[in-house]
């Protein structure tokens, strides 16, 4: 059975805790373990952070797909009509996130369509199914 | 639930011990910034940072405590970090700052040194 | 400053619980005391559950809007292409339900549009603004 | 967010205690009613519903107890709900429950009667 759930929010700070509630909620639901549920909760709040730079507005559309074991999310931002898009952000912040997204993950990436940056990433359980 | 992050401060001999409680995430991540800013700048030889609460972070948290140890050895002092739980300990292994900070496993062991 | 936040996910007994979880971070964020974070979550919790009875299948789309010290709450049904709609539940348990929103919230209601119910609660916070 | 709902049941000398601990809604009410079911269908002649570990509960839950009490009276049984909790109770006193059902603040107390 496949499971689509999405989240939409102001791209604030301090929402993310709802991304990453979703995203335990989500894990646990497809039978990861506890460090498995913790690696994702972690891993998709860097992938979120990198959309809610100080300033940049906009809303969050987080995707999260299940299928059996295998967990999707992607996390989308919506410029404000007339914003001014995601801004950079620090380059250390930058590479620690992909050093801890690398180590969470199975394959993670970003991309730009239309304007709207997304960042995406799959994490596969390890445990066979019960 | 309840949005449980806190920070508190002790200080004396030399030594400040900051601690924070909860999770530091983006949102919480710059109070504790200004917290070790202001006590980095007043000057003690070894500033204990003491993460034996937190419950979860990511890297905005690694980096507030990067540039808090570039900001003590700028003047001339040491920083010191106390970790417990595993999956706080993780999150420094995984990028490689467990070669970078001084980890102790008490605040009783930071201070010592 | 209004937030809005969507959550679209599979009509599942199961996933109520990140409903309630949304509910009670975006109640915490309205500055609600512990009381009313714990009235609303309860309140969204029974506003979902009578589209999610046993077999209705579909998805529900929850809506929570926030303006200062208010927070309205809407959960809709949206049937499967082809699907059998929301059942009618037991009617001991919509009265339950019923009489928890009446004590809990300021306002709720129900209504039906194209086909699809949609059931709706509105909270204002007891404290003043700090 | 571990969904630590948990239902256990001790039998003995005509009383049976069916204790559950966790977020009791509409997912988790089903097994709840099943060992209630069974738990009364075995004939004691009182059944202790033990809430004292539950965080959460709704309307379903409500449903699961007062069918419960009509199964336990249709049997010639007592049915009796142990709560402590604040947020618990009032659940029980918003629906008017609190007149229907035996509430009592200890396990003891409810065996006892
Ligand atoms: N290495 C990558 N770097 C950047 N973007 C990628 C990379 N791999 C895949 N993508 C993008 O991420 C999207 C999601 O990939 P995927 O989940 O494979 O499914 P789909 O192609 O069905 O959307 C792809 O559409 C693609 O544009
Ligand atoms: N007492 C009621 N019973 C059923 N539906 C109602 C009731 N009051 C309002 N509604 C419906 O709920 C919707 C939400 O109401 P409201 O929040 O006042 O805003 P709006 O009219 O801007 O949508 C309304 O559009 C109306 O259709």
């Amino acid at each position: 059975m496949i499971d689509r759930i999405e989240l939409s929010l102001p791209a604030s700070a301090e929402l993310l805790v709802l991304a990453r509630l979703t995203a335990a909620t989500v894990a646990s639901r497809a039978g990861f373990d506890v460090e498995e549920v913790e690696d994702l909760r972690l891993a998709v709040d860097e992938l979120c952070i990198s959309m809610v730079e100080e300033g940049a507005g906009g809303r969050l559309r987080i995707e999260f797909v299940r299928d059996a074991g295998l967990i999707e999310v992607s996390c989308g931002h919506e410029p404000e009509p007339g914003g001014a898009g995601s801004v950079t952000g620090d380059p250390t912040l930058r590479d620690l996130s992909a050093r801890i997204l690398d180590a969470l993950v199975d394959e993670h990436g970003r991309d730009t369509r239309g304007g709207q940056k997304r960042a995406w990433l799959r994490k596969q359980r390890a445990r066979q199914e019960a | 639930m309840a949005e449980t992050f806190g920070i508190s401060e002790k200080t004396g001999d030399g030594v400040s011990v900051v601690s924070a409680t909860g999770e530091i995430d983006i949102a919480t991540a710059p109070p504790l910034r200004r917290q070790l800013e202001a006590s980095i700048d007043r000057g003690p030889a070894v500033v204990v940072v003491d993460l034996l609460g937190v419950t979860f972070m990511d890297s905005t948290a690694l980096g507030v405590l990067v540039g808090a140890l570039k900001r003590t050895r700028a003047a001339g002092g040491a920083l010191r970090i106390v970790v417990s739980d595993t999956r706080v300990l993780k999150v420094f292994e995984i990028t490689g700052l467990t070669e970078v900070f001084s980890i102790f496993a008490t605040v009783e062991d930071a201070v010592r040194g």
